[in-house]
């Protein structure tokens, strides 16, 4: 088995992709940790959609207010310049094009930017919570997720075979090997891990990687 | 004009079986615990109100608030978007079984359908969902060629709301993200039901910071103190109706 | 020519059926005057399209905060529980069904409920406001007018002739002889002018007259 | 983040010719004048922007504020409800020679569209202006029995807001009634640029109070002690641009 990253990396690589200013939503879970790693001297806003615009950290064991949680319902706190709303204007900011940017976990994602991560089939009590409307509207749409499954399957497809939770709608895929963007339905490398082999890392994909210009080497630090 | 009502069992008393209830919140934030316990006394006592649909975000948590309402059997139908939590046992169990329906709908749709319930706007097309199995069936539309679904609006005969502070017309403020799904719903119900943890007299609330304006809201009752669902669940406690006399 | 009730008087007799706590919204000009005249211990919440629920009396002259006025673009003052909101928001209360009775002035009725008030014709520049979603929404759309125009046609028509505010919308017409309730697209006689017959008012009413029950006499004090 | 710009001439220096251009204020209250005012100025010193799209509730009053743009020959089009006022004169003048465009909405579906803009829908029903002349060529859809118009979005490439506190984040409030249409055109607009009565720093605005979160704001200009165009026109004030230099 070759080198990966964590999934401490993969939130490392993906927040060198935010702006200064960004306003960002983070999915529940894995997702969430990509605020731990903005870059010195850059600052996004995260957004959550239980209603709170410019939320921080999570406050000192004990002193939770749970009345200030995110929509992972942990708590959290607020730094100078947060605000509140309902829901429908909490999802007017998603809907309407607002966001800068969404990531998202994933349990597959097509090459035409299909996404699939609500439902992993008809067993079991069905779930959505925002996700579906997540993936519309954000300027930017990423994904961050394993290279693979935990059996080691591709989870990057020609097309997604778990219910869709939107189409067409990601843009780039940081994953434990790759960043790979989708442009005009197909998936392009940006950057990879160098000790892996341009023929080794298309093993593990599920559908054709286009070289359209010169990848980079994908460069994390030890966290 | 006075809007409030003296004590919860009177707040809840006109909710019938097989009424449609809105209840706010977003897991615990926001949650009228006291009010959906009142319910559950009623229920306990009378075998009323029974049959419910029932429109929030989650399915609640443990064994109380909406989870005891579910495990009273008095929910027929559930409408909302994460029917998962740290404790959703009540539920699954109960829609494993087929004892209890559920409508999944995307939550920022939620929003938006209980939103053009008190709108009055029947029906509004989004992206969200198009192309999923939440979209099945569901009318589809182009505009400036981008496909859209259309979602109907979402009304309910009665709505338990949790607020701050209340003033006597009905003029609410909210504590931080509880403020959730409350002021959607409260326009969304034809009865709309408000506990207040501070009750104050009109004029106390400033005008430029009312979040839902009394027209929205019929009862408000006192419930100072009120308790918080996840507090309650961190200490494992089970709500199964008040001991009857 | 017959006696007939001045403005003020029709707006008085209009006030007499708003309930104590009921949310009303007046539109501009003559249907103002409806406040003045709210009986002894009740006490209307009035909605102003542009964002205040319970708004107050003129304030005195020279004392007019320019940033609180009503859909006129009157100054007005606050009652104790006032509120502001958006004009999204303020529009949700009127077409949301919220408001318990809209009380309009009329170029024309007709007998199905159509009310047309918001323009004379193709000449002139057009203007609508808010007429076209207050007659829809309302629990009761109420109509206050003069019976007849100033060169004495009827206002009160089987159909109306000028472009239409809303169809199938006033359910009740204060006028300056009568007051008249509309049922089953019918005009029904609720109560009129003691000094003016039946046979009269039919004459200066451009559809049928249904007396379905006992009509009672349209007493108004002076004014 | 500093989303503050130093001056009026700075904030409005991006507009283009053609741009569709939301103007908030409901007659008087709310209507950022400097604003106005400083693209009158640019327009007077180069010509530019013209051929624009505005859409406000009204037409303007007297010969300042929207008035004096539509007066300056910058208007194409006018998107509004109310086109009538005290001193209506420039606009009717202009629209009954043919020299601008007129798209009367009703006030509340004018709201509804600029709100929808914001909020990504794309189109919604309303009962508004079913079976009059401004539903006509508009779709109609039946739901429940009872007919309803198909309004779309309304967006806007610029929105001019007039606000009363904001941070440097764009978080804003507002004055009482000033309020009306500001904040939905601050969804509405791909660059929303805000003059502020107050400039404060992040966080002295109580998150609960404000209006407009920082997210549909992208500039904001400090006018202290801004004009009222009620009090300008009683004082038949006139606005044909600053002296140049």
């Amino acid at each position: 088995m070759t080198q990966k990253l964590s999934n401490a990396q993969i939130a490392w690589r993906a927040a060198q992709d935010i702006a200064d200013g960004a306003y960002v939503n983070l999915g529940i879970g894995f997702p969430e940790m990509v605020a731990q790693y903005q870059p010195a001297g850059r600052q996004a806003i995260f957004h959550t959609e239980n209603g709170i615009l410019d939320f921080g950290e999570s406050p000192a064991k004990g002193s939770e207010d749970w009345d200030l949680i995110n929509a992972g319902k942990k708590a959290v706190t607020l730094n100078p310049g947060a605000a509140f709303f309902h829901h429908a204007d909490s999802f007017a900011m998603v809907r309407g094009g607002h966001l800068d940017v969404a990531i998202l976990g994933a349990y597959q994602v097509a090459q035409n930017g299909d996404l699939a991560n609500w439902s992993t089939g008809p067993k079991g009590v069905p779930a959505v919570g925002g996700a579906m409307d997540l993936v519309h509207g954000a300027k930017r749409v990423a994904v961050i997720t394993d290279h693979v499954t935990k059996d080691g399957k591709p989870k990057l497809l020609e097309s997604c075979t778990l219910p869709l939770t939107g189409v067409g709608c990601v843009t780039r895929i940081y994953t434990s090997l790759a960043v790979i963007d989708i442009q005009d339905s197909r998936f392009v490398l940006i950057e990879k891990l160098p000790s892996l082999s341009l023929a080794d890392l298309q093993a593990v994909t599920g559908a054709e990687l286009l070289v359209k210009a010169p990848f980079a080497d994908l460069i994390v630090p030890e966290l | 004009m006075d809007k409030t009502v003296s004590n919860l069992p009177a707040a809840v008393a006109a909710i019938p079986d097989g009424a449609t209830v809105m209840i706010g919140g977003f897991g615990g934030s926001g949650a009228p615990i006291e009010l959906i316990h009142a319910l559950i006394d009623r229920f306990v006592a009378t075998g009323h109100p029974k049959d419910l649909t029932v429109v929030n975000n989650n399915a609640g948590n443990g064994h109380i608030g909406l989870a005891a309402l579910i495990e009273q059997g008095m929910v027929r139908k559930l409408i909302c978007s994460f029917p998962r939590s740290a404790d959703p046992v009540v539920f699954t169990e109960m829609y494993l079984a087929g004892k209890i329906e559920l409508e999944l709908v995307p939550q920022g749709t939620l929003a938006e359908r209980i939103r053009a319930g008190g709108a009055g706007i029947p029906a509004f097309y989004t992206p969200t969902a198009y192309g999923t199995d939440l979209a099945k069936g569901k009318k589809i539309e182009e505009f400036d060629g981008r496909p859209y679904v259309q979602e109907r609006w979402l009304k309910a005969d009665f709505a338990l709301v949790k607020a701050h502070a209340g003033d006597t017309h009905g003029n609410l403020t909210y504590n931080k993200a509880a403020r959730n799904f409350n002021p959607l719903m409260c326009s969304a119900a034809a009865v709309t039901i408000v506990q207040v943890s501070e009750l104050v007299a009109p004029g106390a609330i400033d005008p430029e910071h009312v979040i839902t304006p009394g027209i929205f809201v019929q009862s408000v009752v006192h419930v100072p103190n009120p308790q918080q669902e996840e507090t309650l669940n961190r200490a494992n406690a089970v709500y199964s109706g008040a001991v009857q006399p």
